[in-house]
């Protein structure tokens, strides 16, 4: 067991690797933006573009070997030093880690309303097939699923902020900086946080529903009727408890991704100033290094997932055998 | 039946690797089939029984070169088939057919079943879409089928249905060899009489050799003209069918034809009962495969056993060669064999076993009974017991290896004739005529 | 004679599909009285399994449903303790002046005692104790059938590799059936689960305690299963297909153990099985089964001596091995949505006269000088018996000259496509 | 064994016993016509894509100035969508120049008629089982209606009508028969008192800020959002099907590597990276739906090697390796046939995420701006929530739809065809 967790971090770490490199890779063959908007801007103001091109690349060490640029470039990410952020003027991982908290302020709760809800509802709907409330809770779910995140958060701000006035349509940092935890912090949030859980408890509920039902039908649970277990013990211990076992890889890996590409979206339909919008921003202003540096925090949080994923499962499932893999 | 050989065998082997890590290291071998020899002549049904796991299947797959053989010959009409380079073995192919046991799996469900029975002429060269639905057409006639089922598909056809096209399939090349693994295991009873009197017919109208795989040994007799028995990867007796049925000379083949209920309840409570699960093929017993179930496990010389108990004793010290006995279950769930004299109150009030008890009940558990007839024997295990039960498990352990071993363990019997005129794997076949040729030895 | 510990009567289960309803079971009666091993025996889709899950309503439900008849479970400790536990469930027939409610007749559908929620059905009281009565199983809501599955009616299945929980150990899922039924605390029910394991013959019983169900192999497992159908000593083991997955070896095997339990026990065994080589090494009493409907009843060595229904005599012939020719039915089941007038083996059966084909399936007609009963019409009045208690294979070669057909070559194409989908599985 | 045919000769060569198999293995098969149009069709079309190319340039320049290299301030990528040269077709009153992404969109319809409705059509009691089926799921066929209008109208129409433009004359005009208050500004086409503008049948679903008329961007926004979904779920396809039965067929080292490519591709959350190289390669429509194309397919190669791997096992898998047939026709004739059903289900399943994606990505305003999206669309009108709700609702409301069919049908299509959920 410690062999394999040891093995699973190991892969993390290549895996992170390899994606800081092809990464790499990618900026080396794309044009940089920055080069033409310099050379521009020299052409502009009377200045040869030639020479800005050469003191860009002397300043952002564009003149050293391609090797060595590689080396500084890993080295960099992994020493903590993601690069200069030129719109914010501040370092990459400040800008970061003080934009963090907002996005963590309606992601987290999201996170817990859809997980709980969304498998309770799948599990009910698997424990009652065919019956009306599964039906509404399978049309339900895709509505959850279909219905675009970002345009669900501009209907609901017309609707519920234009319209009926019952939350504000512009977030106010300075509420949820002075007041995280109040009422008004968290009606600001609320509707942030419905577009968030609606196509996550929409996924959740499908997942453990259609794993669910694979458990219902099973033998064993024929077996733990036959024992003479009913109700609550029934779903707990014997459909529950086994699909968690595939229920945790498709949480992770498709949930996961699900979840940060919508905070995304709702950051910028919300106007909150969370990671999200920080590289929204980024992308517009053409701020390289912080685009980089905010693509980068989801993939590290995908990275840790899976590797979690991964140990939970050889942890709920006693079948699997540490030697693989 | 012609003196000819269609097919031989000799030696073959199948071991597949058991690897582990990234680097695949092979940390061993699971030994499906581990040396066997037959051979089937043209027209003639043989047979191949045997539990699940006794590598059956995987003689099939691997003399069709379904899977690469290990080692060994596979020989068709003098030929060695293993030496066959792509277009020898698709020539090949085409002479020796496969049914499968499953009449669902079998079929492409995307496929009309014109389209699957017509598909091997297809692959060997008749490309005339027209010529091939009319021999197609034919054929499901033949089998029982009508010529407008053609177009339609598996699962608008029952299982026995199912097996008449799987039968059809394998006739379209007209083979000379038909290799049928459990074809009519999947099939109810009523169903399975069609199929096996389908296949009879077929054979005896082509002159067909056909080699009939099968666990059911009803099934066997009804269609085998001669039956090869198969345990962990090696057959132990091969003979004609009914021969085979009224004088089964292995003990494993006298056990598995014990073991089927019939259906008549006469003769209910005569079957015989083999202890223990079949062994892992990926670590056999020494000796004869068998030895590790046998009743008839031959005793060491020098004590005189009841056979019965002799099997307990093995299985004793089969179970001791793997560790420690289990005291814990022992103390729970015999104490009553012990008798009230050797029940103690622990400290705790709860009443505990004292040696002497814990060593009847082990004779429980192993079914042996508390004194055996020999008095030597008696002295051997019992000391092994108390030596088992004042925790010095090695000597115990060793001091039954030493004094009950029995031959079976030590030489691996091979195929011989026996008395009765056909080939057994049994060493007390081989004691047998030992005895017979020197008789001064008795 | 006493009365039997489980009378199922008239019982309908039917599955609501798309492709229409399927009646898998039909109208069937069976009794297992207290000690005895009643086989029920048939092909796949006779309806044996489906049977075997009405009794304790394990079978899914919805698709499933009962819409008629009644399971009497007549354990008398059971009627008392569930007549205390739903006071207002419970229907004492002396009680309530109906006529013709009393005694073990079966009562016709529209005047069963009580109303749809009376389920304990009393029938006689000693001074204020019940002594007599049932519950309907059918009636009986889950929390009521919950003390008698595992507790009272034990059940196991076909296959052992699916049977167990993958995630628990063996242990953990016989701890689990001694304390659903009992107020052992943790250490008494591991105690008795040990020896359970160990009655049953798992070797190192307290070793393999802590194991998961795949370290165990297809026999061990069901013995796994039997040990924890054992847990809380119930009166009936419902057994469905149990030796049908594993090798004739470890079936012998599986078959001695349950004799042995059976014979220390004294428990009642009602099994479920296609083979009809394992009715006659268990049954006391052999029901036959044939598309929802019980074709023939009887004494095990009377049904085997002389069967006494065409169907059981072709399922007796086309048994393979027993030497001499093979003999096959012909044709296939019937539609399941939609079955065929009168009896439902006439469109197979080499003596069928129009009256097989017309009304519904024969009544159960007692076979004379044997315990048996069959539903067959030529045991009915102005027939001759004797015409169908000749050789089944006879009867076909007879039947044959005049349709022109061999048995062996027989066009099986010529089912509906019901029939087709109908024997892809047994419910 | 049946009735004696009394043509004994005639049916001679129809009886499988009678086959002479030494003359057969002489000759050689002949190529069915079928075959024949299909691979000629292709081949035309190859022709004329070269020609288009050739002719109009854009291609073999993007190419030369991408290999000649470096940076020049002229440089646009852009290039490829703007033909430099003439129109493709010019027939007079009906011109069509065939742009990049028109070009890769025909070669889709051309594998999806050759590969989805040919043999539709070529089996037609399979077709009519999948049918009877498919038709159980009433959401479905509906959702099925509703896209095959989106597909027609979102294909045909725009070859006939050209991109709205601005038109001040007809700025922010609400939908048909819905009336909105002039106060907040725009002109109006019908007024009905002094401050109650009404909707007209010229701009039936009303008009944008600078505008535009809705219903023609609703309609361009359709073949965008086909062009996308279509296109690069088929590149996907052909990739994932590649890789996952390469993986399953040749395992060992080569499965692992694959594979180990695969969890990596799949451990960088999908939005992100398409996020990441749209930013670094500043996409046209061309090269969003390559970007979606190529980096897209991970999670169904992995269910293209599982399933590969599970039919392996199926006997009749082996039936017809014993019947002698060589890998490759059992890949091709078994194999890829029967994962194709778990591949279209997982492919429906993924198209709305792409088109979900695309409209996300014109919403943040990361895709060209000249084509109009969906998500442009309501972007655009994010702006005047309060003044004209219709700009953004309306656009989203297509979208939802679309999505919501997608995903109906996908569902319906997993039970009509997935033999897991008997």
């Amino acid at each position: 067991m410690r062999w394999y967790v040891i093995r699973r971090v190991a892969w993390a770490a290549v895996v992170a690797f390899v994606i800081l490199t092809i990464t790499f890779l990618f900026l080396e063959i794309t044009p940089d933006q920055q080069v033409a908007q310099l050379q521009f801007q020299a052409a502009q103001s009377g200045g040869d573009p030639e020479a800005a091109l050469d003191a860009y690349e002397q300043r952002r060490g564009l003149n050293q070997p391609l090797w060595d640029r590689y080396t500084e470039y890993v080295t960099n990410y992994v020493q903590g030093n993601w690069g200069w952020s030129d719109t914010r003027s501040e370092p990459v991982l400040d800008a970061i880690v003080a934009s963090l908290p907002y996005s963590i302020m309606y992601s987290a709760p999201s996170i817990v309303i859809s997980t709980v809800v969304g498998m309770g509802i799948g599990l009910y709907s698997a424990l009652n097939q065919y019956t009306k409330t599964d039906y509404a809770a399978t049309f339900v779910a895709f509505f959850g699923i279909s219905i675009p995140n970002f345009w669900f958060g501009i209907m609901l701000l017309l609707i519920f902020g234009e319209t009926l006035g019952w939350f504000p349509i512009i977030f106010q940092t300075s509420i949820a900086d002075t007041q995280t935890f109040s009422l008004a912090n968290l009606r600001q949030l609320f509707l942030p946080i419905v577009v968030l859980s609606t196509g996550a408890i929409a996924g959740n509920m499908r997942y453990a529903r259609a794993e669910a039902l694979e458990y219902v039908r099973a033998e064993f649970v024929k077996t733990a009727r036959a024992k003479g277990a009913t109700g609550w013990r029934m779903l707990s211990r014997h459909i529950l408890r086994p699909t968690l076992v595939p229920l945790s890889t498709l949480l992770v890996g498709d949930l996961l991704g699900l979840l940060l590409a919508s905070s995304l979206l709702v950051e910028v339909v919300f106007g909150i100033p969370g990671v999200g919008r920080l590289s929204y921003d980024a992308i517009i202003n053409q701020d390289t290094d912080l685009v980089l540096g905010t693509v980068f925090i989801p993939v590290f949080i995908s990275v840790v997932g899976n590797l979690l994923q991964d140990i939970a499962y050889t942890v709920l499932d006693p079948r699997i055998s540490y030697g693989d893999r | 039946m012609s003196a000819r050989t269609l097919l031989e065998v000799k030696g073959l082997k199948k071991h597949y690797p058991i690897t582990q890590g990234v680097l695949k290291k092979e940390v061993g071998r699971v030994r499906a089939v581990d040396g066997v020899d037959f051979s089937v002549s043209p027209g003639e049904t043989l047979g191949i029984v045997g539990e699940s796991g006794c590598g059956k299947s995987t003689v099939a797959t691997s003399l069709l070169r379904l899977e690469e053989p290990t080692a060994g010959d596979v020989l068709f009409e003098g030929e060695d088939i293993t030496t066959y380079d792509k277009a020898e073995l698709k020539r090949f192919r085409r002479r020796a057919q496969m049914i499968f046991q499953d009449p669902t799996a079998s079929f492409d469900p995307r496929m009309s079943i014109g389209e699957s029975v017509g598909e091997p002429l297809l692959i060997h060269g008749i490309s005339d879409r027209n010529r091939r639905r009319e021999i197609v057409k034919d054929l499901l006639e033949r089998v029982g089928l009508s010529a407008d089922d053609i177009d339609r598909y598996p699962h608008e056809f029952s299982g026995g249905q199912k097996q008449r096209v799987a039968l059809a399939r394998a006739l379209v090349v007209n083979p000379e060899l038909i290799v049928a693994d459990e074809p009519v295991s999947a099939l109810d009873v009523s169903i399975q009489a069609d199929i096996l009197s389908l296949m009879n017919d077929i054979q005896a109208e082509f002159d067909l050799a056909m080699l009939f795989i099968s666990h059911n040994l009803g099934v066997i007799r009804e269609v085998c003209d001669r039956v090869a028995v198969m345990y962990l990867g090696e057959i132990v007796e091969i003979a004609p069918t009914e021969e085979l049925f009224s004088n089964p000379q292995h003990p494993y083949t006298r056990a598995l034809l014990g073991s089927i209920p019939q259906p008549d309840p006469r003769q209910r409570g005569e079957s015989i009962t083999l202890s223990g699960d079949v062994p892992s093929p990926s670590n056999p017993p020494a000796g004869c495969r068998f030895h590790t179930r046998c009743p008839d496990v031959i005793p060491p010389e020098g004590y005189e056993f009841e056979q019965r108990h002799w099997r307990s004793v093995q299985d004793l010290r089969q179970r001791m060669r793997k560790g420690p006995l289990d005291l814990e279950t022992v103390r729970t769930a015999h104490s009553d064999a012990a008798g009230d004299g050797h029940v103690q109150t622990a400290e705790d009030g709860q009443s505990v076993l004292d040696d002497e008890g814990l060593k009847a009940g082990i004779r429980e558990e192993f079914d042996i009974p508390q004194r055996l007839s020999d008095d030597e024997a008696e002295d051997v295990l019992d000391r092994a017991l108390t030596a088992e039960v004042s925790d010095d498990h090695e000597s115990g352990r060793d001091l039954l290896d030493e004094e009950f071993q029995t031959p079976c363990e030590q030489t691996a019997p091979e195929l011989r004739e026996t008395s009765a005129g056909w080939e057994a794997a049994c060493l007390l076949h081989d004691e047998q005529r030992q005895r017979v040729e020197q008789p001064a030895d008795d | 004679m006493s009365d039997p510990l489980i009378s199922v009567k008239n019982l309908h289960t039917q599955f609501h599909t798309d492709d229409g309803t399927v009646r898998a079971v039909d109208g069937i009666d069976v009794d297992v009285s207290r000690g005895e091993t009643v086989c029920i025996v048939g092909e796949s889709g006779s309806g044996k399994t489906v049977t075997s899950e009405s009794i304790t309503k394990i079978l899914q439900m919805p698709p499933g449903d009962i819409p008629i008849g009644e399971v009497q479970f007549r354990d008398v400790e059971s009627v008392r303790e569930l007549a205390d536990q739903f006071p207002k469930r419970v229907f004492d027939v002396h009680e309530d002046d109906a006529p013709g409610t009393a005694g073990t007749d079966v009562p016709p559908e529209e005047d069963r005692p009580g109303d749809e929620k009376h389920f304990v059905i009393v029938e006689e009281r000693s001074g204020d104790r019940i002594s007599r009565g049932y519950i309907d199983m059918v009636r009986a809501p889950d929390n009521a059938l919950r003390k008698i599955r595992g507790g009272d009616i034990a059940h196991i299945f076909q296959n052992p590799q699916s049977a167990l929980n993958p995630v628990y150990t063996v242990g953990w899922q016989i701890v689990e059936a001694v304390q659903l039924h009992s107020d052992d605390d943790d250490e008494a029910a591991r105690e008795r689960a040990i020896d359970l394991l160990d009655r049953v013959g798992i070797p190192d019983a307290a070793a393999r305690f802590d194991d998961y169900p795949h370290e165990f192999s297809g026999g061990m497992k069901q013995r796994v299963i039997i040990a924890m159908a054992l847990a809380s000593n119930p009166d009936v083991l419902i057994a469905d297909e149990p030796t049908t997955a594993l090798d004739v070896t470890i079936q012998a095997q599986i078959l001695d153990l349950l004799a042995e339990i059976q014979e220390d026990l004294g428990m009642a065994i009602l099994f479920i099985t296609h083979d009809l080589g394992v009715v006659a090494e268990i049954a006391d009493r052999v029901v036959v089964m044939y598309a929802g409907k019980v074709m023939e009843s009887g004494e095990v060595f009377d049904l085997f001596e002389s069967p006494a229904h065409p169907y059981t005599r072709a399922l007796l012939e086309c048994l393979p091995g027993r030497g001499g020719d093979m003999v096959s039915i012909g044709g296939s089941l019937p539609s399941v949505t939609n079955p065929p007038d009168g009896c439902r083996f006439a469109p197979r059966c080499p003596h069928a006269v129009d009256d097989c084909f017309t009304g519904d399936q024969p009544p159960m007609y007692s076979v004379e000088g044997a315990d048996q009963e069959v539903s067959c019409v030529f045991y009915g009045d102005g027939y001759d018996e004797s015409v169908v208690q000749t050789e089944f294979a006879a009867a076909q070669n007879r039947t044959a000259r005049t349709d022109g057909g061999r048995t062996t070559g027989r066009r099986a194409g010529t089912d509906t496509d019901e029939s087709v989908r109908s024997d892809g599985g047994d419910r | 064994m049946m009735a004696a045919d009394t043509d004994n000769t005639r049916r001679g060569s129809s009886r499988f016993e009678d086959i002479d198999w030494n003359e057969v293995e002489q000759r050689s098969g002949s190529r069915p016509l079928l075959t024949t149009i299909k691979l000629g069709s292709f081949a035309l079309f190859g022709l004329l894509a070269l020609y288009d190319a050739i002719r109009n340039g854009p291609f073999a320049e993007w190419l030369l100035e991408y290999i000649s290299g470096g940076p020049q301030a002229e440089y646009t990528v852009l290039g490829i969508e703007v033909a430099t040269g003439a129109p493709t077709f010019d027939f007079g009153s009906f011109v069509w120049d065939v742009t990049g992404v028109d070009w890769l969109f025909v070669a889709t319809l051309m594998v999806m008629f050759w590969y989805a409705v040919v043999p539709l059509a070529r089996n037609p009691r399979m077709t009519r089982y999948y049918w009877r089926q498919f038709r159980k799921n009433r959401a479905a066929v509906i959702s099925m209606v509703y896209l095959v209008v989106i597909f027609l109208v979102g294909t045909i129409v725009p070859l006939f009508i050209s991109v709205p433009t601005s038109n001040f004359q007809a700025q922010l005009l609400p939908p048909v028969f819905t009336t909105v208050s002039t106060a907040a500004g725009g002109d109006c086409l019908v007024q009905v008192t002094d401050s109650v503008c009404r909707g007209t049948m010229a701009h039936p679903l009303g008009t944008t800020r600078d505008g535009r008329d809705i219903l023609k961007l609703v309609i361009f926004g359709m073949r965008v959002s086909m062009q996308i979904g279509l296109i690069a779920t088929l590149m996907n396809i052909v990739i994932a099907t590649a890789i996952g039965a390469s993986a399953a067929y040749m395992g060992g080292w080569v499965d692992e590597l694959l594979m180990r490519y695969v969890d990596i591709q799949l451990t960088f959350p999908q939005f992100f990276l398409f996020l990441l190289l749209s930013y670094l390669f500043e996409p046209s429509l061309f090269l969003l739906i390559m970007i979606f194309g190529l980096f897209g397919w991970g999670g169904i190669s992995r269910i293209v090697r599982s399933e590969a791997l599970q039919r392996t096992e199926e006997e009749y898998f082996k039936a017809a390796q014993s019947a002698g047939a060589s890998p490759l026709y059992v890949v091709r004739r078994h194999v890829v046939p029967n994962v194709s059903n778990s591949i279209i289900t997982a492919a429906t399943l993924a198209i709305p995420g792409l088109i979900l994606a695309e409209a996300a990505f014109a919403f943040l305003g990361l895709s060209d701006p000249t084509i109009p999206s969906w998500g442009t669309t309501i972007s655009a009108g994010r702006n005047y929530l309060g003044t004209a709700w219709w700009v953004a609702t309306i656009p989203g409301l297509f979208l939802f739809f679309t999505i919501l069919a997608f995903n109906f049908i996908g569902d319906a299509l997993r039970d009509a065809l997935d033999p897991r959920q008997e």
